[in-house]
């Protein structure tokens, strides 16, 4: 479905034409093009799992493309490591920090580049002096010399985005660094973006926040399964049509929500609080009711959703389902109460990939499955089977390893995994993050139906459309408290952000 | 003149065939047994048997007891062997009997029902005997000493270091000679060496050492002898001329005794020879030749006795090389 | 469209047929492997064909092919016990000391499985519930054991111990020179093999190797699983010392030393990943054996031990990385035509755990 | 700026202030905080005491030409494989197969003076080194290319590398008689009263230690044992690196075999056989984190002296010294559990810290 690639002028700083990239059968970029202009800043859209990250790594040099071009300034490349990228002047901002936690900040930053004096001995005082002229120039205070082990989230970004910057590359590509920015963080950011791009420089900023991406950029490419859809300058285009590119169709039937009746409470949390992650998080999930779980990466919703099913620790409080009380960090208990936990990492948490798909949808019920003791792979397929049929996973044979499949059926194969305890409650973190768009519809239409049966659903998502889409509550999380609880008709975009970065714009005025 | 031994050693009907012998020292890489295999092989040339020697890298009985076992399968003539643990090897050893092997012990002795004869390079008397004299003198006859042995439960070592214990106590020339302490280097050269080290440290006044093992003797020396302890702390024991002639010369040791290696594993073949060939049973009275080592009468308990310890010094160390 | 209804939609339980599933594998291919050099050795090994030579075959094998049943699901699990040995040592040395005390043998060996078992819970509690690398752990504790074994009885090896079980621990099955040890190994090989491959505990203990954070969010009890594992490795290796102070009627602090070494060289070469998460016992069973068979058939050919070494080093070595070699190998090739895996990646590090 | 104020900012607590704004600190402070509540400076403690004790009951341990020798002589060799062990567990892999490396050049030594009568010393060193580099080339390669974990190759190659050296020498050993003087001098020979392979070993580690501290690879070595994955997504040369660690490792450890012929005069083939475990043993009780990333050579060092030491000392203290290596497992278990839960306080501070600011 790919289309024609941009308009091909002068070289580019950076162009892609066509890239392709296949992790097993998971074809995470189909025909990825983009084309970015020196002295400008080029927005990346496309929905969880649209190829965006693959794609920077493939300019990266993390991966190696399967087919397609990368152009530097007209120049062909193809890196064979990082190494060989950041020669070349790109720098590149993972979506995911990529810190030495036994190292200071500092050297974090200037690793492999220290500045040196007599001798090549390292210069540790210069190296302070230049990390703290360059946290002045973001506008942050962290201590160079302190260890990057325990610096939050949106410390972690600021010292990635340091790092970059300290790089002065040719090209600079920051992967959603904004996610776990406060407003005032953003801003400053954005400051440096754009001296940055008055020094000629190209700068590549994938966000989520289309505000954002208007506020910055220059041009848009959007993405979509993998392929590219179209670069407009923001200019000449709205986020409805955006929106519409990324999605393919109109949003509104992407999320089949029917109205189910709502029954006596099945999931109470009281007082929920864990040092670093989480406090005082109180709330109630109730039968036939779908309860989104909102807020900016970072802000603790993982976190939460661990601590009830046990799988974390927490410090202080209580989790009880439909009246049992559930023992603290024993998911065996939460699974035994009737709880299900769909994690946000598919590939690290969700499946054993490297186990059969049977094996994985047995996976949680197979103690019950023994004959005398005895567990065969036989009885293992025989139970599976029939969830892989009802959620239409597509597989060849049911022994076939898990990593082998889409991200999509991946999902699914977590889905059934889960639905084979019928569980009371499922908690579903990052429903759709990764999967294809048809996938997405698919899903959802699951939950509601789920809901329609009398399953307590607990829904976390990064994507505002989903959880305003999907749920009958919106409770708001902003550094691991809940801010906000705000029933289906009130939630718009607007109080939901609002209650997601308040503390720390609180914090920033 | 070995032809005509050999004449000697072949009658009795062996000449006919050739017998298989394995040699198992204690362990591969030991100077000591490194000598008694050459004896042993120009026992076995001069007597048209061949003998094959191999062994475990570290002295350990479970070690050993593999080479005995693939002894038994290959059917060997005969099987001489160094002792790792007098009772661990036994079943094995039994075993290779049964299948034939005749088994001959040297050095180190097992327990007299698993095997046919025992070369007892000294008896034990005469080694304890000997170290106590060389020391006593060395020493002037009063003060501390003590014993830098091989591993704790090596036969011979221990059956040494009781007579000398006992002759200690009894014997009134040695009234106030205090036997403060036994160690062990376990034939390891570098624990040897550290294990003096040791030994002096702990005991600031010790005025001699007996080292009863060639390995125990020769690292003993070395540390002794860029040590300020050199000639203070007198030092003897059983040790061989190569290694110990430097230490002689430099003074670091006066005197130190040991039989020949050589000839012991000579005469444990010529046994093993005349096992295998039925012109012995390993009886007490039972007489053999060994070659231009002479006669020798198998004694009560089944043992050969190859004779007194020899003492090497200054004057006559030059005059061999083992 | 999915529905919650059943559907028409249906799977086949296999990818492949069952004799491609049974064949094409890595312990088919190590027990040919076996099979060979058996056939070899009978044919150009000088007695390698006499009756002695399974005999001593199984006994000197029997206390690797005992640990190496645990070591296994240890190493499934992508953990690592380098005590074994000493454990072996240790319970050798409890044996001869309690009997030296006047216990009867079969109270003494209780006392030396209970220590044994001690042993493991010891290991398992530091790796299970502490978190600390089973690596570093495991050497330290190859350390204390053996040092323990050591300190209880010095250089000095108790013996003596009355005939009625030495010979039993060299005794045949009958007229078969199949020794009677190997009636308690094949007890444990069928209990572990049922426990790794046809038990929910099972499938665990290949979850945890495969992913443990996966397993952890599927309720498979991973702290647990690993202590259990442990204490096995603990309780067996106690056995297999028994077996050996009794086979040699010796018990020394020395004993078994370095056999930790073979027991791993050993399960990894029968297939065993030690990343973790891959093997079957039948193959690390074919592994013991295989190098048993090698050793002995060397041993016949007066070939000294360390040439042995040299050769079980390589067979480690290369076991380990062949399934590399062959991804470097396809990678190679695909890179020409500009595909392959992510180009540089960083080497694995000790052992296979994660921080 | 940072050096001026020590005000410390409401409501912190000096230790998490230590760990979260270091800068607050004078320099002076930051130096006495990095020095004395470093895990190196605890574990000297713990050997200054064991020696005072040891020297209490038994002056001579201490006060006596030789037992001041020995003291810093008996340690050399653990020392010089301590710091190339060091090197490669910081980078998160393991080297088992320095015993059998150390065992192959210090037969090598050997046979050179035998085969070559008068090659100069230095040459064998040399010579010495450069095959135990190689060996260690050999363990790198196989690491860094073979995708499989350093303990199971090393493993491996302690195998081979053993069943080489016992090939090669078979039953026939090195007497101190087949070195020239001068070269079994330099195993023994002390200046100024410090020993010579004292200074030697010293030397190494002042080297590696410095070029781990102050010079990008050695850096870049601590980074890539702190998190392998980021350091390959920062672009650095994690095999390249990881290689040179083998080689160094291996080198130094054909240095060590080379003066473990000078000092115990008699090679056998069995030299250094077990010696790998003390040396990863002194390395982890030195505090070197056996995951990478953190310690420093200075500390492997101090531990490999204490090993040491435990053994000289123990017979005096009146424990058998069968008992040694009990001491030694118990020593390395401490010292992981120490790290684990010195390290765990750390993150649990900073977590907080990053709670209430
Ligand atoms: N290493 C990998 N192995 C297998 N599949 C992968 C891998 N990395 C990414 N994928 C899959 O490729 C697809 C695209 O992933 P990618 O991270 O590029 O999407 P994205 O646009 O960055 O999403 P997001 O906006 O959530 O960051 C997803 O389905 C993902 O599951
Ligand atoms: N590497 C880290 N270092 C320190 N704290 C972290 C780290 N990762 C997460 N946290 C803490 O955990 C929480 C973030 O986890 P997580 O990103 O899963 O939250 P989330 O709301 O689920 O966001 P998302 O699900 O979108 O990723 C925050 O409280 C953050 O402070
Ligand atoms: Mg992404
Ligand atoms: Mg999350």
């Amino acid at each position: 479905m790919s289309q024609p690639t941009p308009a091909t002028g002068p070289a580019a700083a950076l162009e892609l034409r066509d890239v392709a990239k296949a992790f097993g059968a998971v074809v995470a970029l189909r025909s990825g093009s983009l084309r970015v202009e020196a002295g400008s800043i080029h927005a990346l859209v496309g929905e969880n799992g649209a190829g965006k990250s693959t794609l920077v790594k493939i300019v990266a040099g993390v991966h190696r493309r399967d087919a397609g071009e990368l152009l530097l300034d007209g120049r062909s490349m193809d890196f064979g490591s990082t190494a060989e990228s950041k020669a070349e002047g790109i720098a590149v901002i993972y979506q995911e920090p990529t810190l030495f936690p036994d190292l200071s900040v500092t050297e974090n930053i200037f690793m492999g580049r220290q500045p040196v004096g007599a001798g090549r001995r390292i210069d540790r005082a210069a190296m302070h002096t230049e990390a703290e002229q360059l946290f002045r120039r973001l506008g942050v205070h962290i201590d160079p010399r302190r260890p990057a082990l325990g610096l939050s989230i949106a410390d972690q970004q600021i010292i990635e985005i340091a790092k970059a910057i300290s790089l002065d590359a040719r090209v600079l590509i920051m992967d959603e660094p904004t996610a776990a920015l406060s407003g005032v963080e953003v801003e400053r950011l954005f400051a440096v973006a754009r001296s940055l791009r008055d020094e000629g420089r190209a700068l590549v900023f994938i966000s989520h926040r289309f505000d954002e991406v208007f506020d910055l950029c220059d041009t848009i490419t959007v993405m979509r399964d993998g392929s590219y859809v179209d670069a407009v300058r923001t200019a000449d285009t709205d986020v409805d049509s955006i929106v519409a590119m990324m999605v393919g169709r109109e949003v509104g039937d992407l999320f089949p929500k029917t109205p189910a009746e709502i029954g006596e409470t099945v999931l109470k949390v009281e007082g929920l609080s864990s040092t670093g992650e989480f406090h005082d998080v109180s709330f109630e999930v109730r039968a036939g009711e779908i309860v989104g779980l909102a807020g900016l990466v970072g802000a603790g919703r993982s976190e939460i959703a661990r601590a009830v099913f046990g799988v974390d620790r927490y410090d202080a409080g209580s989790v009880t389902l439909a009246g049992r009380s559930v023992k603290p960090h024993d998911p065996r208990s939460a699974i035994r109460a009737g709880m299900a936990f769909v994690p946000e990492d598919r590939r690290k948490q969700g499946l054993v990939t490297e186990s059969s798909v049977a094996r994985n949808i047995s996976g949680v019920i197979r103690g019950g499955l023994a004959r005398a003791g005895l567990l065969t792979g036989a009885a293992e397929s025989r139970s599976a089977a029939p969830w892989a049929g009802r959620l239409e996973v597509k597989t060849g044979a049911l022994d076939m390893n898990a990593a082998t499949m889409s991200g999509g059926n991946q999902q699914k194969v977590v889905i059934a995994k889960w639905l084979a305890t019928n569980p009371r409650l499922l908690i579903i973190d990052e429903p759709t993050r990764g999967i294809d768009v048809g996938t997405k519809a698919e899903v959802h239409r699951l939950l509601s139906e789920l809901a329609g049966q009398g399953m307590a659903i607990l829904m976390i998502s990064s994507e505002l459309p989903e959880v305003l889409g999907m749920a009958d509550r919106v409770l708001v999380v902003c550094e691991g408290r809940i801010t906000a609880d705000i029933p289906r008709d009130e939630a718009t975009p607007e109080n939901v952000m609002r209650a997601a970065t308040r503390s720390s714009q609180e914090a920033a005025s | 003149g070995g032809d005509s031994e050999s004449a000697d050693g072949g009658d009795g009907g062996s000449s006919s065939e050739a017998v298989s012998i394995t040699m198992l020292p204690k362990n591969l890489g030991n100077p000591y047994f490194d000598t008694s295999t050459k004896g042993a092989k120009a026992a076995a040339t001069d007597l048209g048997d061949d003998l094959e020697e191999v062994g475990p890298e570290t002295a350990s009985p479970d070690a050993q007891v593999q080479y005995i076992n693939t002894a038994a399968q290959q059917g060997v003539g005969a099987l001489i062997v160094s002792a790792n643990d007098p009772t661990a090897i036994c079943d094995a050893l039994n075993e290779a009997r049964d299948a034939g092997t005749k088994v001959v012990t040297f050095d180190s002795d097992t327990d007299p029902e698993c095997r046919d004869l025992f070369i007892n390079q000294a008896t034990a008397e005469g080694i304890a005997k000997v170290q106590l004299e060389l020391i006593a003198e060395q020493i002037g006859g009063s003060g501390e000493i003590a014993i830098l042995s091989a591993s704790a439960n090596a036969t011979n070592q221990n059956a040494w270091i009781k007579m000398m214990e006992s002759e200690l106590e009894s014997n009134p020339d040695y009234a106030d000679i205090e036997l403060v302490d036994t160690v062990y280097g376990d034939d390891d050269d570098q624990k040897s060496f550290d294990e003096t080290a040791a030994l002096l440290q702990s005991h600031p006044d010790l005025k001699g050492i007996i080292s009863p093992t060639t390995v125990g003797i020769s690292a003993a020396a070395r540390y002794l002898s860029d040590s300020d302890k050199k000639g203070k702390v007198m030092l003897t024991g059983l040790g061989t001329p190569n290694q110990m002639r430097e230490y002689v010369k430099d003074g670091t040791v006066t005197a130190f005794a040991l039989w020949n290696p050589e000839d012991l594993g000579a005469l444990a073949t010529y046994a093993a020879d005349a096992l295998a060939t039925g012109e012995i049973n390993g009886d007490p009275g039972d007489k053999f030749q060994a070659g231009d080592l002479g006669e020798y009468t198998v004694e009560e308990d089944n043992s050969v006795l190859l004779g007194d310890p020899f003492v090497f010094d200054e004057s006559n160390i030059d005059d061999f090389d083992f | 469209m999915t529905t919650l209804q059943a559907t028409t939609r249906s799977y086949v339980a296999h990818e492949y047929p069952l004799w491609r599933r049974l064949l094409l594998t890595r312990e088919t291919a190590i027990i040919a492997v076996l099979v060979a050099v058996v056939f070899y050795s009978i044919g150009n090994v000088e007695n390698f064909d006499g009756p002695l030579t399974l005999t001593y075959l199984l006994l000197d094998t029997a206390p690797i092919l005992l640990i190496a049943l645990p070591m296994t699901l240890v190493i499934v699990t992508g953990e690592i016990d380098l005590s074994v040995a000493s454990v072996v040592g240790l319970s050798s040395v409890l044996l001869g000391v309690l009997f030296e005390a006047g216990y009867s043998i079969p109270v003494a060996a209780l006392v030396a499985v209970l220590a044994g078992v001690a042993c493991g819970a010891l290991n398992g509690f530091l790796v299970a519930y502490v978190g600390l690398p089973s690596l570093a752990v495991t050497i330290g504790t190859l350390a204390l054991f053996r040092g323990v074994a050591a300190g209880l009885v010095g250089t000095k090896a108790v013996t003596g111990f009355d005939d009625r079980w030495t010979d039993l621990a060299t005794a045949k099955i009958g007229a078969t020179g199949v020794p009677v040890v190997m009636i308690l190994f094949v007890v444990l090989a069928i209990a572990f093999a049922f426990l790794l491959h046809f038990t929910s505990f099972g499938r665990g203990v290949f979850d945890i190797g495969l992913n443990s954070e996966a397993a952890h969010f599927t309720g498979v009890p991973v702290e647990r699983t690993k202590l259990i594992l442990f204490v096995l490795s603990g309780a067996v290796s106690a056995l297999a010392g028994v077996y050996f102070t009794l086979r040699f009627g010796s018990a020394r602090g020395d004993n078994a030393t370095g056999m930790e070494l073979q027991v791993i060289a050993a399960v990894l070469l029968g297939g065993v990943s030690i990343f973790g998460g891959r093997g079957r016992l039948h193959g690390v069973i074919a592994g013991v054996l295989l190098i048993g068979v090698i050793s002995s058939a060397l041993r016949l050919e007066g070939v000294t031990v360390n040439v042995t070494n040299i050769i079980i080093g390589l067979l480690l070595v290369a076991s380990v990385m062949t399934p590399s070699v062959l991804a470097a190998l396809s990678g190679l090739a695909s890179r020409r035509n500009n595909r392959g895996p992510s180009p540089s990646s960083a080497p694995v590090g000790v052992g296979t755990q994660e921080r | 700026m940072s050096d001026t104020s020590t005000t410390h900012a409401l409501g912190h607590d000096a230790a998490v202030d230590r760990l979260v704004e270091p800068s607050r600190q004078s320099p002076a402070r930051r130096w006495f905080d990095t020095v004395v509540r470093s895990r190196e400076m605890s574990i000297l403690l713990v050997l200054i005491a064991l020696i005072t004790v040891t020297t209490v009951k038994q002056p001579n341990f201490l006060f006596s030409a030789n037992s001041w020798r020995d003291l810093l002589l008996t340690p050399a060799i653990l020392l010089i494989l301590a710091a190339g062990q060091a090197v490669v567990i910081i980078t998160r892999n393991v080297d088992l197969s320095v015993g059998s490396v150390l065992g192959f050049t210090a037969y090598l030594t050997g046979r050179m003076f035998i085969d070559f009568p008068g090659i100069p010393i230095v040459a064998v060193i040399a010579i010495g080194v450069l095959a135990g580099g190689l060996l260690g080339l050999v363990n790198g390669m196989l690491v860094s290319f073979g995708r499989v974990p350093a303990l199971v190759i090393t493993l491996g190659t302690l195998y081979i590398y053993r069943g080489i050296v016992l090939t090669w020498a078979g039953s026939n050993r090195i007497n101190a008689g087949d070195l020239p003087k001068d070269f079994l001098r330099l195993g023994t020979r002390s200046v100024l009263g410090i020993p010579i392979l004292f200074l030697v070993a010293v030397v190494v580690v002042a080297a590696v230690g410095y070029y781990l501290y102050s010079h990008r690879g050695g850096r870049e070595l601590y980074a890539i044992g702190s998190d392998p994955d980021a350091a390959v997504l920062y672009g650095l040369r994690v095999r390249r690196r990881v290689l040179s660690a083998f080689v160094l490792s291996g080198a130094l450890a054909g240095l060590a075999g080379v003066l473990h012929a000078a000092r115990y005069g008699t090679v056998s083939s069995a030299a250094g056989v077990n010696i790998e475990l003390e040396a990863v043993a002194a390395v982890v009780i030195g505090g070197v984190a056996i995951f990478g990333g953190s310690g420093t050579v200075w500390g492997a060092a101090i531990g490999a002296i204490l090993l040491v030491t435990i053994d000289r000392a123990l017979p005096i203290l009146g424990i058998p010294d069968f008992w040694q290596r009990a001491v030694v497992g118990v020593l390395i278990l401490g010292a992981i559990v120490l790290d684990r839960v010195l390290s765990a306080r750390q993150a649990r501070k900073l977590i907080e810290a990053r709670d209430d600011s």
